[in-house]
């Protein structure tokens, strides 16, 4: 890798395979659970490729790929346990995967039956947000939560837990970004701020949101930031071990620059070939982090080509039962939207529905999308 | 039965809702050891601690970001704006996340959160100081809007609002914050979202809300006088609006004039008016007429009371609809 | 006379507008290399270069915030926001800055800024991508509120804002961007700030804005089979309000609807409605009806056409208007 | 000062009125023009002490006072020269008053006859700004198109320009200032940012704003920041002249944080007694920026007690007409007000305001405020 401005990123395995030191980081894991990463890992990437798939089907308005960054998420979420509470951005399947979303359901929201329908607090994780940023601030106040609630600084270390909170690139530049780093600092908040640096913001490529290495904006706010080789999944689990422990101990909150980059689209409408090239692409393809994690474990004999067969098994059942059960979700009625805008509706709002389900009923046919709709939809459909 | 301030009696709300359960936190900026610009929360941090009334850093997105961090983790934070034209940086916390959480998420999160604001004008202030935003809000599904009128019903309402496990918006009308009255700290609250006919009358009706009820009782007053018999109805609540309260009023009286402080154009005053001539249309003797601040920034504070819909304003007004 | 889609107009628009003036300027989120998720600036940064047409960092506010700075320093910056649901981390900026600079300074400043804004929904995205927050602008005194519903407009509207002196908010309804039609761009235009009866008719009125102009005509065109004679406004301004020529129209025809997607309550049609049964008091037939989203944050999109008005929930207000 | 965070400042003239050496900045000017920031500090502070008083009387609504913070703002803004352009937030009265802007006029704001009314183009001088942080980034855009119109980097350096925006340490906190660092480094764009820390946002201390010295911010973004001390006028003008020097040039943003004191309340509204002790208040009495650079003049033989003797007179001069330039202010009529809400105003809007004159003319007297009012007025006035 010849990319200068990478030298000074935490890595412990390279994009060859090997293991290698690092004077601050080591991955303390066995070759094991090496392996539940690439499966981790893998599966992941397969469900990624058939929701890509079913939007190019149609039967997703829209899909935003996480190809090229499953370690960063990988690596991270492998360092969270219960009582961490993780608040994911919009792209974080592999996480949201390993933390128990069901595959199927993840699909709702794209597939445009349901907002976002996870049960997060049984699974200790957020919903998506769609808003640049915003969740930041979510995760300081839910660790300032934790504070109150005793869950940092005891002797015990597995009482303790911490927040973790994605974003991009791109977020970084938002004013609730770096108020959540003012707050954070102020109230010694245990948070982790994982920002995966994908090189790009849809279109736009890091350098217009920071001229320097993002993991230094953190200093600015008197807390430490790291940056980290998000495609090697070893250092990244390393390096969010320490911030999560330093977080639970009391000792504050962490910016993690994971160093990665978003392989595909920004979303399926997304053309990257305007503003990036093949070229570019293919140097960070050799630095595949998928392969390198295998590659690995094939030399280390932790693994061997049974144990990628029956992997392959698995994620092509996955990817069925992701393909059966993205068509077969069940379709929403509008009436059912009229019961969580708040706690208790007011007659006000029932009145509504009411109206809504009597006009509804003086059609003998089911409401479907009219032909119109449906033709604006497939031209302008879902940029995002 | 107690005779205090509308600020004191916010004051004394807060505290009984810290008393009560301890998963009610204050956050605000200046609202720990100066006990807020207006000491609402005056002794608050002294009494109950600085994590429970914390004092927050200079920025209102922060604030409110952090607070529905706090709501997911089960807490039930009570945030101050400091004054109404400060809101706006929050703004996206609050239409984007705070008011559709518990929408996006199919019912699995709520925010119990509640957002003070002092809001309106009439106290002399600097630009920024005497805005009355509450149409933003009203407008915006999944938010409660409520505001009181006087210390009775803020001593209430702000414990209603914070047991809520809604989002609630609560505008203090700042420029009543010395004004006195009786509050019953014991006897039973009326619901929070329910307007109250604060003067009865058969011949017009009055329809406001925080710091102009005073203002429409004493043109009720002014006007009995004059032998017509005004009722006045408090909204109370601006989302959702009681509006069968308001229909049964002008049912009866035929005519209604709706006062506020907010600028005309989409004020509370045009939604009310247009459910009147749908749910009226046959007893309104005359158009729905609408008392407000006119469509223009508020002006500096010399020219304030020239602004602001006052008794003549709200006279001239009936005058207008009975001669209609 | 050309004929082109609305996406393309204003293209042209914005080139002709960056050909016209030196310091008309451009800024957002992936406007230049990309050409806006939308396309709408398409080739505009190749042809104008980056200073002109600025990609911009991932920050609304700081959007805002610098074309203001641009446009105090002389330029006319005209800045996109990506989608409908991203505007409010700028709105602070919009609301207490842009919209009273002039105001602020005794008319000593003026901030020639457009903020363009595709809004709306059906187009099948996720959530945040389908709002229509016009109240809240409307509602904000020193604010211009336009929106275009074809091409023709499309093309000359975006001109006018941008040589307008005073900020205008711009928005675009990203369903039609496909849709084509005829555009001059030889004759004069009309007048920015005006109404545009689109289909005339006698016993009805049908007002409406935006994605629903196409709506309202077709609705008009199926009511003519039944015999039913409905005229179709297009406001075109929502802030200052064309009144003159909806009252006109409601004069005559005694009957009125008003359409929009965004949530019922303080919606458009409120302050339409509220202006109606004043002005019309006596003319109006029946009370002003509203189609409209439900007051329910926008929903997912495999429910987005029940819950959007349209040709037959349009039609059904017509019938309950005539029967009433 | 034994303040052990501010050893790290850039100081030039000691407490004691004591030229220092520094080894990276030197004040290049004479003594007729230390005198002439003498002057600007001593007419500033006579102003401030005459608006204060103008407040107790009841002239003023409210009144932000300076006072202790004149170094500051008279070492930075002699710093400017034309075609430069200053961004002020609200407390900058010896700025404004140096760049022009009538003392009297500067009163209508806080007495209420006025919104901002300076005619700020004729001055390079924007208006006040009282929602905390918001002009940071109008300054950058500003900048931004100073870049365009050719006015930096030039080989002539009078034909350089830059925007300097002033905010204090509480706005620090706020989105948009981080915004405006984000797009000023982003487009290396020709601004200074200058932070009066004056230690408290109303009664909240630096220390929950940021933990770590302010000028630090400036690191995590990518531009250089510097701490001054901020009540020694040589040094705050030796190092906003090199900042100012940098952004003319091309170099780009600079964050100055000018360590000061607010010896005042945050308002007249404004109880400090309430959160901070008076020990602290006459540790930084000590500390005056005006007595120092008086000392070093008399010691230096630049002026005499002639000299101040004249200056004391010319302001008394100045208080005279701004107690009677106060009082005399024309009261204002809410009709004027209808004129520049937009630009054109709407049929719409004139109707209001004729309604509003035929309404007013149905009156025998003239409008006044009612002793309602009035009465509230008094009790919750201003609070700010
Ligand atoms: C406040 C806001 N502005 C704009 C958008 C539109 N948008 C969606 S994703 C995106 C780019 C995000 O880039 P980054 O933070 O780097 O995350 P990535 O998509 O690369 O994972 C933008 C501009 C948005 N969702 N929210
Ligand atoms: C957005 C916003 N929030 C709150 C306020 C109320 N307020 C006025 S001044 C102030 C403190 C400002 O502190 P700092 O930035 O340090 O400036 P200083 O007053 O010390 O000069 C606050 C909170 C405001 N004006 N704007
Ligand atoms: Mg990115
Ligand atoms: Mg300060």
């Amino acid at each position: 890798m010849s990319d200068p401005v990478v030298d000074d990123f935490v890595q412990l395995l390279t994009p060859e395979g090997e293991r290698v030191q690092h004077p601050d980081f080591a991955f303390g894991g066995s070759d094991e659970q090496v392996a539940g990463y690439l499966r981790d890992m893998v599966l992941a990437r397969r469900f990624d490729n058939e929701a890509t798939a079913l939007q190019r089907k149609g039967e997703l308005g829209l899909w935003p790929p996480a190809l090229g960054q499953e370690a960063a998420q990988v690596g991270s979420v492998n360092a969270t346990r219960l009582p961490d509470h993780v608040f994911p951005s919009y792209r974080e399947h592999a996480v949201a995967l390993h933390l128990g979303v069901d595959a199927v359901e993840m699909l709702t929201t794209f597939r445009g039956t349901a907002m976002v329908p996870w049960k997060s607090a049984e699974r200790g994780l957020h919903i998506y947000s769609f808003v640049i940023g915003t969740q930041t601030l979510h995760a300081v106040g839910y660790a300032m939560g934790m504070q109150r609630d005793g869950l940092v600084g005891n002797p015990d270390p597995d009482a303790n837990g911490a927040a973790i909170v994605y974003f991009g690139d791109g977020a970084t530049s938002q004013g609730d970004v770096n108020e959540a780093f003012i707050f954070a600092a102020s109230y010694t908040a245990p948070v982790v701020f994982f920002c995966q640096n994908n090189q790009y913001a849809i279109s736009e490529p890091i350098a217009l949101q920071s001229k320097i290495p993002l993991y230094r904006r953190a200093s600015g706010f008197g807390f430490p930031g790291i940056r980290v080789d998000g495609n090697d999944v070893l250092a990244v689990q390393a390096v969010t071990s320490w911030a999560l422990q330093r977080a639970r101990q009391g000792e504050g909150p962490t910016l993690i620059e994971a160093y990665t980059y978003r392989m595909g689209a920004h979303t399926t409408s997304d053309d990257p070939t305007k503003y990036r090239s093949r070229d570019e692409t293919d140097r960070w393809r050799a630095r595949d982090p998928i392969s390198r994690a295998q590659a690995y474990l094939l030399a280390s004999g932790a693994i061997d080509q049974a144990w990628l067969d029956s992997l392959e098994a698995e994620s092509e059942q996955l990817a069925v039962r992701v393909r059966e059960g993205c068509v077969a979700l069940r379709e929403p009625q509008l009436e059912e939207f009229f019961e969580h805008v708040v706690i208790d509706p007011p007659e006000i709002l029932l009145e509504q529905r009411d109206d809504y389900l009597e006009y509804e009923a003086g059609f003998d046919h089911p409401s479907v999308p009219d032909a119109e709709a449906a033709h604006s939809q497939s031209q302008a459909q879902g940029a995002f | 039965m107690p005779t205090m301030t509308l600020a004191k009696a916010l004051n004394a709300g807060l505290r009984r809702a810290l008393e009560a359960d301890p998963k009610v936190l204050l956050a605000g900026e200046d609202i720990g050891k100066l006990g807020g610009v207006f000491r609402i929360t005056e002794h608050l941090q002294r009494d109950f601690g600085p994590d429970r009334v914390i004092d927050s850093p200079l920025a209102e997105s922060g604030i409110l970001g952090t607070a529905i961090g706090l709501g997911l983790r089960g807490y039930r934070p009570v945030v101050e704006i400091q004054f109404d034209g400060f809101v706006y940086p929050a703004f996206d916390q609050i239409i984007s996340q705070l008011s559709r959480l518990h929408f996006r998420s199919h019912g699995a999160l709520t925010v119990p959160l509640v957002v003070r604001i002092p809001y309106g004008g009439g106290i002399g202030a600097i630009e920024h100081h005497s805005e009355s935003p509450e149409a933003y809000f009203a407008h915006t599904p999944g938010l409660k809007v409520v505001t009181c009128s006087n210390p009775l019903d803020a001593y209430w309402m702000i414990q209603q609002a914070i047991a809520s496990d809604n989002p609630v918006i609560f505008f203090e009308p700042k420029r009543r914050y010395h004004e006195k009255g009786e509050v019953d700290t014991e006897a039973e609250p009326m619901p929070l979202y329910q307007s109250r006919v604060v003067k009865p009358g058969d011949d017009l009706t009055l329809i406001t809300y925080g710091p102009m009820v005073r203002t429409c009782v004493e043109a009720a007053l002014a006007a009995g006088d004059e032998g017509r018999d005004i009722e006045v109805v408090d909204l109370r609540s601006l989302a959702p609006l009681d509006m069968a309260t308001v229909v049964e009023s002008v049912q009866k009286t035929g005519r209604a004039v709706v006062v506020h402080e907010a600028a005309l154009t989409l004020g509370m005053g045009a939604e009310i008016a247009a459910r009147l001539q749908q749910e009226c249309f046959y007893a309104l003797q005359a158009p729905v007429l609408r008392v407000t601040g006119y469509d223009i920034p508020y002006p500096p504070s010399r020219v304030e009371t020239a602004y602001l819909p006052d008794l003549d304003r709200v006279l001239d007004a009936v005058d207008r609809s009975m001669a209609y």
